[in-house]
């Protein structure tokens, strides 16, 4: 209970702290960000830690507000945010604005711990949208300050959040009608009857909520902005971890309070997701330069995750989460790929690019490496992901999965296209004379990445063995049953 | 009878209301504005508050008529009496609103209860009674803003305020 | 009326501004302030002790303790927080004065039964503000936005007139609930009721009244919009509270002319470049989440007192960290303000955060409480539609927090080391009061 | 010997990360030795396995579970049977023999610590492919070969067509995956198992004919990918720009049998399927056909050589497809030995003529180069199966002979006999080319004994090998059918009269195609060549037509999607449709109160209006 | 005898304020407006006085006419020094706080 209390507390405390020095404090945020994978890995994989950890704040009408709970679920992404954390801070050691950049994504930390241990659905809201605020000031402070993309990353986010509020407050008032018990914590909630037309709209209005955060296709349009404005190096933490905190949202807390309305939003959801990922793929290779490249790249991965999670099949939900892990880690290589280029002076413009490969091998050959690893190349990270949530996805719907499978055929054309057009071919003539390859501290960076994607790719088993039912109990049977079969 | 001086009165009312509207010179404005309240204190006595018409006459056109009239000398900048315009300049919508009002005003009049009363005199006796009887407080309330009135003014108008 | 406890409290205020009115003739205005801050506590602790008494036409009850509670405490720090304001240095005595009758044109109104009464709250209130706009030492922007203030409202003191007459001509008696069932029974109650709506809503400008406040926020000195957005408009909202409670017909203008407000309110504050005019017009918008919770029947009745009582706050915290800034400038210069004020820019900031509905802030608990309000009233449409509202809130607000002004000369700026304890203590109540609402509603 | 069986594909796959690892800390030599010694490791251990249980080998070995959802179960575990021994020993061995030849062939070129790491994985990739005992494991083994022959064959990146020919080798293979990928979701939708035993029983029990004739195809479009069959062949002759080592170890031995070897794998899917095995069959000879066709009008020695291959594998899948998996495996064996000799001597013939692949600047070089221009020849011997004395003789005419008397076979037939017809032309037009006629001295080459043994090796496989199986009616060994009968059962045998008319007929085609060969060199030198038919040199054109339909109309999608629907669509319509909504509405309510004291006073009265109005209408 | 008339008289007072205030230009009858609207209130009030016998009706009027006075007598100081510093004395000199809408 006092751990994951000071999970979430220290890295607020640290960027309060960081915020009103002077000096940019690398190490301080360095060290803040090793006590919390610290305390992840414990939490993790501390035998008696599963579990309802404790009950606090406990108030009259919103129940206890700070009962923390760490299921198998919440503590693996909390695990791989933790992860992220200090490598999104290493890839931004020299940017010159590190100690807004890394405030802002020390606080998105703290809010997403928050997220993956809450209880009780009003705090996990009231970290969401600490989570999507933190966001907004990633990308305002940390890339070009465009206040543009800010301002539409904001609304988009926040438009979403308070329909999903509305929703959940429905929910809340008719669970307190019909049990008089009026109390926010989602054990609570899960069983509330709700009939099958109004249910819909409130599913509409969470999905509306939180799958903008994921970026499902027609509310993605924030995305490309929001990571090209930021520095790549936030993009790491944003396009890895704070997007996973939508799709936990919607397993730990939509799908389990309104089960039967999810079942009925299973296809339009695989649909959906189908055409985002071919969508992103399209436009992944029609990408002005290699910021929105990569964001298109991670919109599109994020659409595979979006269709299987809707596809409600257990394949489908185990895919979807290990590929929600995975891409976390893929797109921390990707966008960490880029920043290490933009701190030599590549602009990531088409034009300055070409025939890189023989100035810096060791980058080319990590680049082919995540670009693989994006393109789902079996044995590499994002392969058991796409492969199952496909095959599951596949049996609830099957041409809209079919449709979604082309995307592994798109995802090889532009990436091997972006590859060549950087890597291959005569040397660009305007790349600067002084371009050196990885240092030591970078490829050390890499060689981590690389290892736990291709860790992930070989032995998946590790992550799908421990998530157990993913489902929470109660709408588990409703789905499964009435679902799609094992 | 009593019906033919009302009418009389509300005649007199709508006259110089009328004149209100076109007259050009404030002080004509003024004037016509004292006519109508005299022509109200009659009407308050026919309507038996004999203490209300007395304080209408001496409060409101002995007091606040001549504060209108002190106020318009001290604006009138004796110069030039130049023609200025009388409506403002987008007229016509808010004429349309007026019209609006009268019409909805008219409406509702249709649904009123009957009125039927027989008059009975109040002299003032009562009327102070009442005011330190029931509304004792009241009237210290209002004494006091008044009192905060007077302090008001004067701060508004300090010689040496205009430095800003 | 005899004397009985519930007028205790007004009393002690109006003994305290008549002795400040005479300080100025004595030269001991310096000290008035202090004597203001402390009668207006002791109403406050007076409030308190005699918690839900039911005197001749004051009632007590939960909501307007509540708020008579908050607005003494208000007035008591805004007094203090003005004694080293530049503005104060002439005329003290009658400046506090001033401020005090506005106080005790606040507690009437919180806690009027009767509708007279209500009038002589409601000018009370009103009247001072006159003098406060244009107060000496303000510039010709004050001036002008007192004089529009003043013209409308007495227009809208004239039709309160008309409503409270309507009114007792229509069922003869003057209370709030009449003996015999509703002031609305009959035509001449009916037009009374709206006229008094009108007349209320023009003061805490709602969308179709809502003109004047713009200006007002702009041209008016930022010490006395404190008292304007923070104290005043509390009280004609407890004033509000009383009428629908007391008329449930009422709930269908109410809720349209919410409607009305957030939708104005967000379509100006979002295209609004001025600072000053971009928290006018939001004011337009709180005042319609103010009245969205006020529609939704009895559990709204307690979420409206609760959301004015933090909408005063929040409005308390900000315009405290405006008067900081010199008097016309267009946006926070940040940078300057965190030098030199390092506590009040993070309160300024706290606060436009908690205007927004930011969550660990009490703006978010206030409106929580209102949507669940808006729902438990089967009034979907304008729980969403109040949540669209917050929600493009966020746009206006965040954006004048990112402004990057340029400050010419920060010693412009003023620096008094006794606001920064007034502004950590906003920032502790602005965090941590919604601890609090819960225990208030059971 | 189970539980050694991880080493086979174990040691490349260590060669390989050792390289990655340690790579920088040495000499490219010493790296190419390690890189060779790895293949040396796992042909040993499976010349083990041919020692112990060659008569029947039926080994398992249960590795890790790699996912386990479910009735979603997939493990890697390696399985070898017949079909499989035969596969691994082609890669192990030809593998090993390829990596000591390019010992010498690639000596001082730069990336050469990047070819033997690709190398490597790629025998790697090659060995899991052909052991994995479920679908998904194949697939891994699938995609890691596609990937090394992306890698490989834009081995020198710092052309540009070098780089876009490995790019669109890989594209066109992914496709052939994604149709792969597509028919193990209907198989794994339909019967729930991914492992082939369960998965075999479970279709021989319930045959669902729509999903199997879907899955079917799929499969048939994966296997046509990657063996570069009719439609999707255009990636192999481009895919010649890699070096000629790559050229033999992956487009002739190895990966381009991938797609072979899913068939006969998958046999009793396409079995259950009522006329699948005949599409098979029509599109091997089809393709055999067509290859042979554009082989004879090519000037490039390796182009010559990959349409070979194109059309060596139409005569597999055409073996399959009559329902002879034996015979068609068989052909993949000897196909296997000479295909790679017939790469590695163009690859030395390419040094010697200074990087020049034109054929018609060639000539006589069997004088300069005496062991290579003997090797040569014992290759083309095979490749155009030469009567008796070259194996595929007993390989191509066995199935050719096969095919006549399957029902509906006679089309196969026909087309079987003209391809045979061609092979011979191309054969021995490129032999004479290059070997014979006028001398036009290259630059002297001194083959090392690395390069020598492989050549040497591979010649005496290409002659002797053909001798495992005697053709019906001929005295001599038979050991290769019967031995592969438990698994893949017996191919028809033509009988008697018939028997001795088909092998006749094969082999004066042969002969014919000898004959205009000597013909068509003559011609060559003249500059009256064949290679002056446009149409035969352009590959029937499909190349180009390819080319001019897919790329530009997906990349004109993307560029569409981009302008219209994202551009104009969300940012414009929805976010900027929404800002100035915000503006007009604004400018609307300003204009209501430009700083006018009446205005106000007016939207008051309106206020008042409208709520009257509502009154009088509603609430009495 | 009946009120109605009493009433219209108390309508006419009130439109007619109304209109002086929406339509003048001159910032005098906008004020007397307003003394018309609150004419308009305390016949009302008396009517309603009138009605129910009783002296509330009066004490209405009383106390409309005191706080008239009061808000009188301040908006004409301030439009003193408005007329003396911003020098006009119409509605539309009043435009210094306005929307800078081409901003």
């Amino acid at each position: 209970m006092i751990l994951v209390t000071v999970l979430i507390l220290l890295p607020w405390c640290a960027a309060l702290w960081l915020s009103a020095q002077k000096q940019a404090g690398q190490r301080l945020a360095m060290t803040i960000a090793l006590i919390e994978l610290l305390l992840t890995l414990i939490l993790r994989f501390a035998p008696d830690s599963m579990g309802t950890l404790g009950h606090g704040l406990h108030i009259p009408y919103l129940g206890g507000l700070w009962t923390l709970h760490a299921g198998p679920l919440g503590s693996t992404l909390a695990l791989l945010c933790a992860l992220l954390i200090p490598v999104s801070l290493a890839f931004a050691w020299r940017l010159p604005e590190f100690r807004s950049l890394a405030s802002a994504v020390l606080v998105m930390a703290g809010a997403l711990f928050g997220i993956f241990y809450a209880q009780n659905v009003l705090m996990f809201y009231i970290f969401y949208e600490i989570l999507a605020l933190a966001g907004a000031f990633l990308i305002l402070r940390s890339g070009h300050k465009n206040r543009a993309a800010a301002l539409q990353f904001l609304l988009y986010t926040f438009v979403g959040s308070l329909l999903f509020l509305v929703a959940l407050v429905v929910v809340y008032v008719l669970h307190g009608q019909q049990t008089g018990v009026y109390n926010f914590s989602i054990l609570q909630l899960a069983d509330t009857r709700i009939s099958a037309g109004l249910g819909i709209w409130l599913f509409l209005g969470m999905v509306a909520g939180l799958a903008v955060k994921m970026p499902l296709f027609p509310l993605h349009s924030w995305a490309a902005s929001g990571y090209g404005h930021a520095a790549p190096a936030g993009s790491v933490f944003l396009s890895g971890a704070a997007v996973t905190a939508g799709a936990y949202g919607l397993i730990h807390f939509a799908i389990p309070m309104l089960p039967q309305a999810a079942l009925e939003f299973a296809p339009v959801g695989i649909i959906l997701g189908a055409i985002g990922t071919l969508y992103g793929a399209f436009l992944a290779l029609n990408a002005a330069n290699l910021r929105l490249f990569a964001a298109w790249a991670s919109v599109s991965h994020m659409n595979l995750v979006a269709l299987g999670l809707f596809a409600l099949q257990s394949q489908a939900i185990h895919g979807s989460v290990f590929l929600l892990i995975a891409h976390g880690v893929v797109s921390a290589g990707l966008f960490g790929v880029v920043s290490v280029m933009e701190n030599r002076g590549l602009t990531g413009e088409w034009a300055g690019l070409g025939g890189l490969f023989r100035r810096a091998p060791r980058l080319g050959a990590w680049m082919l490496f995540f670009f693989l690893a994006g393109m789902g190349l079996p044995g590499l990270a994002n392969f058991p992901g796409e492969f199952l949530s496909l095959a599951g996805a596949f049996r609830v719907l099957p041409w809209a999965a079919a449709l979604a499978t082309l995307g592994i055929l798109a995802g090889v054309v532009y990436f091997l296209r972006a590859y060549e057009r950087i890597m291959l071919g005569p040397l660009n003539h305007t790349l600067p004379e002084t371009l050196k390859d990885l240092q030591q501290g970078e490829w050390l960076l890499f060689w981590v990445l690389g290892l736990l994607t291709l860790w992930l790719g070989l032995d998946p088993q590790v992550i799908l063995s421990h998530l157990g039912i993913l489902l929470s109990t109660h709408s588990a049977e409703l789905i499964q049953g009435g679902g799609h079969g094992v | 009878m009593m019906i033919l001086l009302i009418l009389l009165l509300l005649l007199i009312i709508l006259m110089s209301g009328a004149a209100l509207l076109v007259v050009n010179d404030p002080m004509h404005g003024a004037v016509n504005l004292g006519i109508s309240l005299l022509a109200l204190s009659i009407l308050f006595l026919l309507l038996g508050a004999p203490f209300v018409a007395a304080l209408e006459v001496m409060l409101y056109v002995g007091a606040i008529l001549v504060l209108f009239l002190f106020a318009i000398m001290l604006l009138r900048s004796p110069l030039k009496v130049r023609e200025e315009a009388r409506w403002r300049r987008g007229f016509w919508w808010p004429a349309v609103l007026v019209v609006l009002l009268t019409v909805v005003l008219i409406l509702l009049f249709g649904q009123r209860p009957d009125l039927q009363v027989t008059i009975q005199e109040i002299g003032p006796a009562s009327v102070g009674r009442a005011l330190f009887g029931p509304y004792l407080w009241l009237t210290e309330a209002v004494a006091l803003l008044l009192f905060a009135i007077i302090a008001a003014v004067l701060a508004i108008h300090r010689r040496d305020a205009h430095d800003t | 009326m005899a004397y009985n406890p519930t007028l205790l409290p007004l009393l002690i205020v109006a003994s305290a501004a008549l002795i400040a009115f005479l300080a100025d003739a004595l030269t001991l205005g310096r000290f008035m302030p202090w004597l203001g801050g402390a009668s207006s506590i002791a109403a406050g602790a007076s409030i308190f002790v005699e918690h839900m008494a039911l005197g001749a036409d004051l009632y007590w009850d939960l909501s307007a303790s509540l708020l008579g509670i908050y607005l003494s405490l208000a007035v008591a720090a805004g007094l203090f927080f003005i004694a080293f304001h530049p503005i104060t240095r002439k005329m003290t005595g009658s400046l506090v004065g001033l401020l005090l009758t506005l106080l005790v044109g606040s507690l009437i109104l919180v806690s009027a039964q009767s509708l007279l009464l209500l009038f002589i709250g409601l000018e009370l209130q009103v009247l001072p503000f006159f003098a406060l706009l244009a107060w000496p030492g303000s510039g010709r922007a004050a001036l002008e936005s007192a004089f529009k203030y003043a013209l409308l409202a007495g227009l809208a003191s004239a039709q309160f007139a008309i409503g409270v007459a309507l009114i007792y001509l229509g069922d003869g008696s003057l209370a709030v609930i009449p003996p015999m069932g509703d002031m609305t029974a009959n035509v001449f109650g009916m037009m009374g009721v709206l006229a008094l709506l009108v007349a209320l809503s023009f003061e805490i400008a709602a969308a179709p009244f809502h003109a004047w406040v713009a200006d007002i926020y702009q041209g008016a000195p930022a010490p006395f919009l404190i008292f304007l957005g923070g104290v005043g408009k509390v009280a004609i909202m407890g004033a509000l509270i009383t009428l629908v409670a007391a008329t449930p017909k009422l709930e269908i203008p109410v809720a349209i002319i919410a409607a009305t407000s957030i939708v104005v309110g967000n379509v100006l504050a979002y295209r609004a470049g001025h600072l000053r005019r971009m928290l006018g017009y939001s004011a337009i918008a709180h005042a319609g989440y103010f009245l969205a919770a006020l529609a939704a029947g009895p559990l709204g009745i307690i979420a409206a007192a609760i959301y004015a009582l933090v909408y005063g706050l929040m409005n308390v915290g900000t315009f405290m960290g405006l008067s900081a800034l010199p008097e016309n400038s267009i946006a926070i210069p940040w940078s300057a303000l965190r030098e030199r004020q390092p506590v009040l820019a993070g309160l300024l900031g706290l606060t436009l955060l908690a205007l927004a509905g930011m969550p660990p802030s009490i703006g978010f608990f206030a409106k929580l409480l209102v949507i669940i309000a808006d729902v438990h009233d089967q009034a979907y449409w304008l729980a969403i539609l109040l949540a669209l509202g917050s929600a493009f809130s966020f746009a206006y607000y965040l954006s004048a927090l990112w402004k990057p002004a340029v400050l010419s000369n920060p010693e412009r700026l003023l620096r008094r080391r006794s606001w920064e304890t007034f502004a950590a203590l906003g920032i502790v109540i602005l965090l941590f009061a919604w601890l609090l609402m819960p225990y208030g509603l059971s | 010997m189970n539980e050694w069986l991880f080493l086979v594909p174990g040691f490349p796959l260590l060669g390989a990360l050792l390289n990655a690892i340690l790579g920088e800390h040495f000499a490219p030599r010493q790296i190419g030795r390690m890189a060779a010694t790895m293949p040396f490791l796992s042909t040993l251990v499976v010349f083990a396995i041919w020692m112990t249980h060659g008569s029947a080998p039926n080994l398992h070995d249960q590795v890790w579970t790699w996912m386990a959802v479910g009735h979603f179960q997939a493990s890697i575990a390696f399985h070898v049977d017949q079909v499989t021994l035969v596969m691994i020993s082609i890669a192990a061995f030809v593998g090993f023999l390829i990596h000591l030849f390019s010992q010498q062939y690639l000596k001082g070129d730069y990336g050469e610590r990047r070819y033997y790491f690709y190398l490597n994985l790629f025998v790697g990739g090659m060995l899991i492919l052909t052991m994995a005992d479920n679908l998904l494991l194949l697939y891994l083994g699938w995609e890691t070969v596609g990937l090394c022959s992306y890698a490989l064959v834009a081995h020198w990146y710092r052309k540009q067509e070098n780089a876009w020919a490995g790019r669109k080798a890989f594209v066109v293979t992914r496709i052939g995956d994604t149709a792969l990928a597509l028919a193990i979701f209907i198989l794994f939708a339909e019967y729930h198992t991914l492992n082939y035993s369960p998965l075999f029983a479970a279709v021989a029990a319930s045959p669902d004919h729509l999903a199997l004739l879907i899955a079917g195809i799929l499969i048939l479009i994966g296997a046509v990918a990657k063996s570069a069959q009719f439609p999707l062949h255009i990636w192999l002759p481009d895919s010649m720009a890699g070096p000629s080592t790559v050229s033999a170890l992956i487009h002739a031995a190895t990966m381009v049998t991938a797609g072979v070897y899913l068939c006969i794998r998958l046999y009793p899917i396409f079995a259950a399927v009522p006329g699948m095995l005949w599409v098979i069959g029509l599109s091997g000879a089809f393709t055999a056909f067509y290859a042979a066709t554009c082989g004879i009008a090519q000037v490039d020695i390796k182009r010559v050589l990959a349409y070979s291959t194109i059309s060596q594998l139409g005569y597999m899948f055409l073996g399959v497809g009559i329902g002879a998996p034996s015979l068609g495996l068989f052909h993949l064996l000897v196909h296997g030995c000479f295909k790679a000799l017939l790469f590695m001597g163009a690859g030395v013939v390419i040094i010697i003529y200074k990087e020049n692949h034109d054929i018609r600047q060639m000539g006589g070089l069997k004088k300069q180069q005496p062991f290579l221009r003997w090797t040569f020849l014992a290759g083309i011997f095979a490749l155009a199966a030469v009567p008796v004395i070259s194996a595929s003789f007993y390989s191509k005419d066995a199935i050719i002979a096969a095919s006549f008397i399957v029902p509906g076979g006679k089309l196969l037939w026909v087309l079987a006999l003209l391809g045979a017809v061609f092979t011979a032309i191309y054969a021995f037009r490129l032999y004479f080319l290059v070997f014979e006629g006028p001398e036009k001295p290259g630059e002297p080459y001194q083959m090392g004994w690395g390069m020598k043994i492989p050549l040497g090796v591979l010649a005496v496989a290409s002659i002797g090998i053909g001798w495992l199986q005697f053709p019906p009616g001929w005295p001599g060994p038979k050991l290769w059918l019967p031995w592969l009968a438990p698994e893949l059962g017996m191919p028809p045998a033509p009988a008697g009269g018939v028997n001795i008319f088909l092998q006749v007929a094969g082999s004066v085609a042969t002969l014919i195609g000898i004959a205009i060969a000597y013909k068509a060199a003559q011609w060559e030198r003249e500059g009256r060549g064949l290679s002056r038919i446009a149409f035969l040199f352009n590959a029937w054109f499909f190349d180009r037509v390819f080319l001019r339909i897919f790329p530009p109309i997906w990349y004109a999608l993307a560029r569409v999607l981009d302008r219209f629907l994202e551009q104009a669509g969300f940012q414009l319509l929805l976010l900027g449709g929404l800002k100035d909504g915000f503006g007009l509405g604004s400018r609307v309510l300003e204009s209501g109160e430009d700083g006018l004291l009446s205005r106000y006073a007016s939207g008051m009265i309106l206020g008042l209006v409208v709520l009257l109005f509502i009154a009088w209408g509603y609430l009495l | 005898m009946t009120l109605e008339l009493t009433l219209v008289i108390a309508a006419l007072l009130f439109v007619v304020g109304v209109a002086l205030i929406l339509l003048r230009r001159n910032l005098i009858f906008l004020l007397l407006g307003i003394e018309l609207l609150f004419n308009a209130a305390m016949v009302i009030a008396l009517a309603g006085g009138a009605r129910w016998h009783s002296a509330t009706g009066q004490v209405l009027v009383v106390f409309m006419m005191a706080l008239s006075g009061a808000a009188l007598a301040l908006t004409l100081a301030l439009l003193l020094r408005v007329k003396h510093e911003l020098g006009g004395d119409s509605v539309d000199d009043l435009r210094l706080l306005r929307e800078e809408v081409d901003e």
